[in-house]
């Protein structure tokens, strides 16, 4: 068939598509692939798009190849399709762009009808190669992946030997699969050459653009961040997405957190019966003096709600990681969003507000769940992580981890038994230092002094149960002083602006800001220029109203339907809303420059349209 | 208005171990309505430590929300002390122990707190075994909320306000029993007697203890037909067997019939003496426990004493293989793996 | 003492204020002796500050006289105080007005040092006279409240007779009580008689102002709302101060709601294990066909919502009643507060919203719990009534309580089995009206048609699980069309404002209510006319932009720290921030329209100031 | 991706006396994976349905959130359906139920949904003798979120994961038995020979019926070292008891010897024949059937089959007095007092 039409044309900016079952191994296949073209020095983004459920469902591996360094999902259709999965076939042949690729196994025969004239198709009979090359099902099914791995090496022109030297790395400990998968990956790469003219017209050519970059998956990195960050006390309960963060912190405490002599474990990790009992422990440990977290999603948020009250109330340093997932309730666990954002500013009923810190990509989950313990502890309330699925489950280029050795632990106002005697007059919540923060003491301190019973119920500055309106008001001014002053220790917002202020602003935060380097660079094809800002925490501080008002149009980008971080700003600043146009994604696949700058346009000239009217 | 009580202490006052007399273990002075069992478990509480000659600060005081578990206000002020949220006492008690092991951790409940709302985290704290005492104020009604029939009330009684218990009760003794508890008691905060060596053995006890105390809300279930009423109780209590503490020093004198006692040695030496009073008792035996309870029940009879004790009991720590040093304790050198670790870990994912 | 020190002179102005012991049963007392007043024809209002405890402890209530009809509470301090507790007896005192009385038990003398020398002394030995007149201690407690009723009968010249027939109606069936407490009543009155110049200065003279109101408090009403808007199943849990709401249904069903015939329940009501379980039973019961509520506090908000989220997503009609108390965690559970507004608007983690209704007083409690159970099967969405302490447990003068027996419950869009018949294609969620609101099926209704999967999770029009980013959006736009949708049906704003509109304008809800008439008259006086808008629900509609866009000032007047319903204006109107100017009252004790004007005048002089400066 | 089924019928297919084939109870295509146990338990009930004759739209499935809760989906495409939250379907059936007693609730939940995050309303809802059949699909595992140790797990096992299980297991049958639950079975997906009549039997029960059915997770909880794998069950299934449900006009052939076999009359004239395959066994003897699930344990052996029945049961609407017309069929008439009530009501607060 794929005669005289054009083809698609690239080097080092293009997508490939891979359509596969899950619960059939293709997801570390795929993974070598993308690992194999970052090792040849070209940057990649990965997507993982999988369904709620374990084996036999459809489900697709998103890898765009950018040495523009341009790694939100493009959109759009895939110059490279490989569809393994005769279920999604229909739609995977769609997918594709016109004068693209379709790699299929043409061990059974395309149904014609239907079939497109503008693509090529490019068919390989792996089942039936497996079938004569394995006895084993599960290795003809396994296997299938590693060969259509090596047609691609051929037909994108991979060097065969990146390949291999992953496959070594891969099983370093299970050397005798060294070879078998080696093999698989020849039997792909000679069919290929043998049956396609290699390589195609859209293939990778090595580059030295990832410097000492590394690409790993946010959860991994916020596990990794709470073992640096001190965090001993874990009550969790599983839910996807943010299970792998409790699982990965596990996984390097039995390497990093068994003390040598004993054997002992220097952490405790609860599997809870719940999520309420999750945070529970974490309160408890918190209250107690450890470094304690949890991690949850969207519904786990709700069920932690009164909790997160009782804390933001008693003044305990705890840590939530909320990888969030698209809701409203059970919603779509397996696709991503920036939906809980109202619901963990403002988690609990009655008057409470809760700091939330926006990493936006696996260095920064690192670097702020460390943070976090730190400020949890200073700050004396909860310090909620807002990842969310796209940036906790899919592998990510990303700065490699840093940690400074002279970095010390800030614990804050934790009162010694020696400060309890040269003190003569402790009160809990009395604010000594006038910001709002007082000084706590630990269970166990001192025998004499110090002591005092928490409650969630209103106390006086020396922690006694009260109903006096007075002492209410004066400790519910003081929490207030208390966030105002946060703001100071919270993370810097990422500011891009020229020093004559540009027309329009972009305030983002997360992985939104995969996507707004390059929007920024479609806007200024289309004459657009635009400043930028990334906010890292809430509360907000001036930065943010500056930007704000050095700017005409601003448009806050972001993931959910409701415009929830804009509410948060107009609410927080004063801000007037007429000046902030919300863009919401909330489809729950990762955002793309190309909505953001179509609608970012849209808005305008409709703005324009109603300017000349009236 | 939880003001502390005349710091006078009476020259003549007993002291203990560490010199110091009842009046260093109370607390505030109590907000409960007069004659509130209650008042009458903290009594016993103060009593218990001081005579166990625990250091008050070494003591971490847990509850829920209800009136019962405003009690911990009302002992041991030199002690730390957490009233948490209304249910979740449990998981707040486990994180604290998971923090700092070495503390004694003294938690108070009541029936609506742990048997309705905090069931699940009941359940799941028994099966983890946490070393802690959990003590559950048993008076078959809400009272903070005034009187709504909670969980443990009998089939078939009415509260105060008149409103019919449908369902049978959930005994909290038996579910503990169940559920794989080391310790289990159930007691009546009429009888100090028999619940301060109670308290004492739960207390040095190594492991998860559970002590069920029948406690009447004078306000809202001391009515003529009620079953957890003083004089209720009184009339139908029977008892299986007292514990008596003896502690490492004291050495015993054999005061007890033939056969009618049992010394069970406890981790530290100390022993629990249970004087038998029901011939066929049998301390270890758990099933037979729960059968025993609920043939009293039939009976019509409230069955108290200790109801199963495994001396040798495992608890969360040695499970879990926790360090030995408070996890809270635990330096940043101890925790923090360091750039060197961190660069072979980056080394992972290129 | 009381010699030359003038004397508060007012008749039908004045406020008294009885401190008492709580558990010693001075509220009937205290209760009749508001009554006595309204039996009068002269507006009184009712505020009991108790404390969160059952015996022992300080207990007030405070009692407005009012021939002007103001009803909210007063503040400041108090005419005449009955001194009843010696615990509070030092406060107490300082709580009299200069020139204003101090009726106390004068059994034991008042230790004089620091006694007040502005105000007036009347002692009485109650408690010797208790001692003399009877032997059991219980009645020696009870009739000493009735006895210094009896007294101030005498002092504010209250007609006896109307006493004698308030302990007649009181006593209806336990007649036997009724000579006692008359013959108590009489001591008092005697007394006074002998021992005071009365009446006093300070006294009640008989009015007509009081027409078919009636005096009750709004969980009354509110559970007997919910009699005649057809609830049938209630899950609850007990909490501090929703509790009455549903011990009042319960016993106006075991009247009610008894089969003739059979004596068996038209009902069922479940005492649930916690909050989780009570509202889930009433979503159970909703997505059955039955119309079903739970009354709640701030902490079971919290706890509920998860399940919020389950019920808007899945479209579930439920009534949930928020009683409001003041937070943030346990808080001070026996105060008031409107402290709930942003966790019931946007209850539950992912993109969610809820419909609100805001009842004033208990008529309207009545009303709009009634109406709740309409707009829940219509609507198909949880109904949220955010009532107060202040409202639910205080005795209110209010309205009547009507219904129209031709009034017709709204069942909404529920298809039978005949309409099922009628239909060839059935989606539970097509929008076939295009009003967002689709048509359901209950279990059973069809043996062949309608049956459908009801899920938290991700769906297409049909009811099929869906992943796709299309059939998600879809849904998700489609409730946002049935939110906008739902203010049409919601019950109108209560707006007062004349042909020009003033330069102010005051927006309130709930119990702030009771303080705005006198404001606004209060704000006259000092030349100061303002316009008021009373929001009744939440989503909101153009009415309320538009009285915003009328007017200079907007003063939004509401009883939390975080002017948490500004916030939803602004967010939900994208009003301007600038314009709103938040006046909180969040002490835990009902507002007062003292402390209204005093801060509306305030905010204008700092803003004129500023006016001058730049 | 549930889409349904040809509806093609073969023409030969059983009808039962609705005139209705199997074909008419099933649900859309599973999505769970292949070899599933629920897939099993979801053809069992298939048959089940079937064979009782029940009206397929007078069912309400409900369900929590999990593997096994997805299951309702796969099933009886004619019945309503209601996935709610996980851990909290009882309180969502004990509403459906409270709103429409007339239609038969068939409840399915995993063991994390019910042992874990739902036992406080799982314990609740057995008190309460809801009437409806309560199926927990027992793998020892949550298998939607990937294969975490669930409570239900044998203490010592491992997951397929690594993961140790450090806790003894909570056998809901037990917690269901001691709270007073009036049917009480244990099966096993493999075993659709016992499944089905012990699924007809709970079905065919007035009041509370609990199956607690082992379910093998073959992705995260089928290798060889563990217990709730398809070998592992195979080789120590035991059985104390089969049930076979005799409908009411089927008469009764004794083919069974001499006290082997118990006929239990239920409500509605049909019969329930016990097959005792213990000699000391005793179908209405709660206490020992936790005994006899104990001692299994002890000796590494899984008892399965009816362990406890109730004929005459009275459940939540007999015990509340409900009315006789479901509460979500009355109409305004009978639920609105009207004006003239409402006035008289007004005059009581003047
Ligand atoms: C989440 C939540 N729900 C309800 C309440 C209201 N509440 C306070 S105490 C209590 C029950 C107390 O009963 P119990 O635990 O038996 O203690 P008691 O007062 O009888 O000693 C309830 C329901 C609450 N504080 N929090
Ligand atoms: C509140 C909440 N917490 C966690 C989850 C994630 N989650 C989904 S299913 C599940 C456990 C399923 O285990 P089980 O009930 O045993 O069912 P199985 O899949 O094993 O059949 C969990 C934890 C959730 N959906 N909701
Ligand atoms: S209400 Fe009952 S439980 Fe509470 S303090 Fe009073 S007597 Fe004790
Ligand atoms: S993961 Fe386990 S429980 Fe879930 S569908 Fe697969 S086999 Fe069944
Ligand atoms: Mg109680
Ligand atoms: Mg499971």
């Amino acid at each position: 068939m794929s005669h005289s039409i054009n083809a698609c044309q690239a080097i080092n900016e293009f997508v490939v598509r891979f359509a596969n079952t899950n619960g059939t191994g293709s997801a570390s296949a795929n993974n070598m692939f993308a690992k194999a073209i970052i090792r040849m020095g070209i940057p990649v983004s990965a997507k993982n798009i999988f369904p709620s459920n374990i084996q036999g469902m459809p489900t697709w591996y998103e890898v765009r190849i950018s040495e523009k360094n341009y790694l939100a999902r493009r959109g759009g259709n895939s110059e490279l399709v490989v569809a393994m999965n005769a279920q999604s076939m229909r739609e995977d042949i769609d997918s594709v762009a016109p004068g693209g690729y379709l790699l299929y196994d043409s061990s059974k025969s395309l149904s014609t009808e239907g079939l497109r004239e503008d693509i090529h198709y490019l068919g390989m009979p792996i089942s039936a190669i497996c079938i004569k090359e394995y006895q084993d099902p599960r290795q003809q099914q396994l296997f299938k992946n590693v060969i259509y791995v090596g047609a691609l090496a051929a037909l994108l022109n991979i060097e065969f030997e990146v390949l291999k030297s992953l496959v070594g790395d891969q099983f370093k400990s299970k050397k005798k699969l060294i070879t078998p998968n080696i093999y698989a990956l020849e039997i792909g790469y000679q069919f290929a050459n043998r049956h396609f003219t290699c390589p195609l017209p859209i293939k990778v050519e090595r580059r030295d653009l990832i410097n000492n970059r590394i690409m790993v998956d946010g959860n991994t990195a916020t596990g990794l961040g709470a073992v640096y960050g001190g965090a001993t006390v874990v009550g969790w309960y599983p839910i996807t997405p943010s299970t792998s963060v409790v699982e990965k912190f596990a996984s390097y405490c039995e390497r990093l957190r068994i003390d040598p002599a004993t054997g002992k474990k220097n952490y405790a990790l609860v599997q809870a019966e719940d999520e309420l009992a999750a945070i529970g422990m974490a309160i408890g440990a918190g209250w107690n003096g450890a470094r304690a977290f949890t991690a949850t999603s969207g519904p786990g948020i709700s069920l932690m709600s009164e909790f997160l009250g009782l804390a933001y109330f008693a003044e305990i340093p705890v840590v939530v990681i909320d990888v969030q997932r698209a809701g409203p309730s059970t919603g779509m666990p397996t696709r991503t969003q920036q939906s809980d954002i109202l619901s963990c500013a403002y988690a609990s009923h009655g008057d409470t507000k809760h700091i939330l810190l926006f990493p936006s990509d696996p260095a920064e989950c690192f670097e702020l769940t460390a943070m976090a313990f730190d400020l949890a502890d200073q700050l004396q309330t909860p310090i909620i992580v807002m990842s969310d699925l796209d940036l906790g489950m899919n592998d990510h280029l990303t700065e490699e981890f840093a940690w400074d050795d002279n970095r010390k632990y800030q614990l804050g106002k934790v009162l010694s038994q020696q400060n309890l005697d040269d003190i003569d007059d402790f009160g809990r919540y009395l604010d000594v230092d006038q910001d709002g923060v007082c000084y706590r003491t630990l269970p166990g301190t001192h025998p004499e002094k110090g002591a005092f019973f928490t409650r969630g119920t209103s106390r006086n500055r020396y922690a006694g149960y009260t109903e006096k309106s007075d002492d209410y008001v004066d400790n519910m001014q003081r929490l207030n002083k208390k966030f105002a002053h946060a703001s100071s220790f919270l993370p810097q917002a990422e500011v891009n602006q020229g020093k004559k202020p540009a027309k329009i602003g972009l305030i983002y935060f997360g992985t939104t800001s995969h996507a707004i380097e390059e929007s920024v660079a479609q806007l200024k094809e289309q004459g657009l220029s635009a400043d930028t800002f990334r906010i890292r925490a809430f509360p907000f501080n001036h930065q943010l109203s500056d930007f704000i008002n050095n700017h005409d149009h601003i448009y806050v980008i972001e993931q959910n339907r409701d415009a929830q971080m804009r509410t948060l700003i107009i609410n927080e600043l004063n801000a007037s809303p007429m000046k902030l146009t919300a863009i919401v994604h909330y489809d729950g696949l990762p955002i793309t420059s190309r909505y953001i700058v179509d609608n970012i346009v849209l808005e305008l000239s409709a703005n324009l349209a109603t300017q000349k009217v009236g | 208005m939880s003001y502390i009580k005349s710091k006078f202490h009476h020259p003549r006052l007993p002291v203990n171990d560490l010199g110091l007399t009842y009046r260093d273990y109370e607390g505030a002075l109590s907000t409960l309505c007069a004659g509130c069992g209650h008042d009458a478990i903290t009594s016993a509480l103060v009593q218990a430590c001081h005579e166990l000659s625990l250091p008050p600060h070494q003591v971490a005081k847990m509850s829920g929300i209800g009136c019962s578990s405003k009690a911990p206000n009302y002992y041991l002020n030199k002690a730390h002390g957490f009233n948490s949220v209304h249910g979740r006492m449990p998981s707040v008690t486990t994180g604290a122990n998971l923090a700092n092991k070495d503390l004694t951790y003294i938690a108070m409940s009541g029936d609506g707190d742990s048997a309705s709302i905090g069931l699940g985290q009941f359940a799941h704290v028994v099966r983890r075994q946490l070393d802690m005492v959990y003590i559950v104020a048993n008076n078959g009604v809400y009272g903070l909320t005034k009187g709504q029939l909670a969980a443990t009330a009998d089939k078939g009684v009415t509260n105060k306000a008149g409103e019919l218990s449908l369902f049978t009760d959930i005994d909290l003794c038996v579910m503990a029993l169940q559920l794989g508890a080391t310790f289990v008691a159930r007691s009546f905060s009429g009888d100090k007697k028999q619940l301060v060596p109670l308290l004492k053995a739960a207390i040095s006890h190594q492991g998860f203890a559970y002590i069920d105390i029948i406690s009447p809300c004078v306000t809202f279930n001391n009515h003529s037909t009620s079953t957890r009423s003083y004089d209720y109780v009184h009339e139908h209590i029977t008892t299986a067997a007292i514990a008596d503490f003896v502690p490492v020093k004291k050495e015993i004198t054999s005061d007890c019939a033939e056969g009618a006692c049992e010394d069970i040695c406890l981790h530290d030496g100390s022993l629990m003496r249970i004087r038998k009073l029901e011939s066929d008792y049998e301390t270890q035996n758990p099933m037979k426990a729960i059968t025993d309870i609920e043939a009293h029940k039939k009976k019509g009879e409230i069955l108290t004493g200790l109801m199963y004790l495994k001396p040798t009991a495992s608890h969360f720590h040695d499970i879990n293989n926790t360090a030995d040093t408070p996890l809270n304790k635990l330096s940043q050198d101890v925790l923090c793996p360091g750039s060197r670790v961190l660069s072979s870990i980056n080394d992972s994912f290129r």
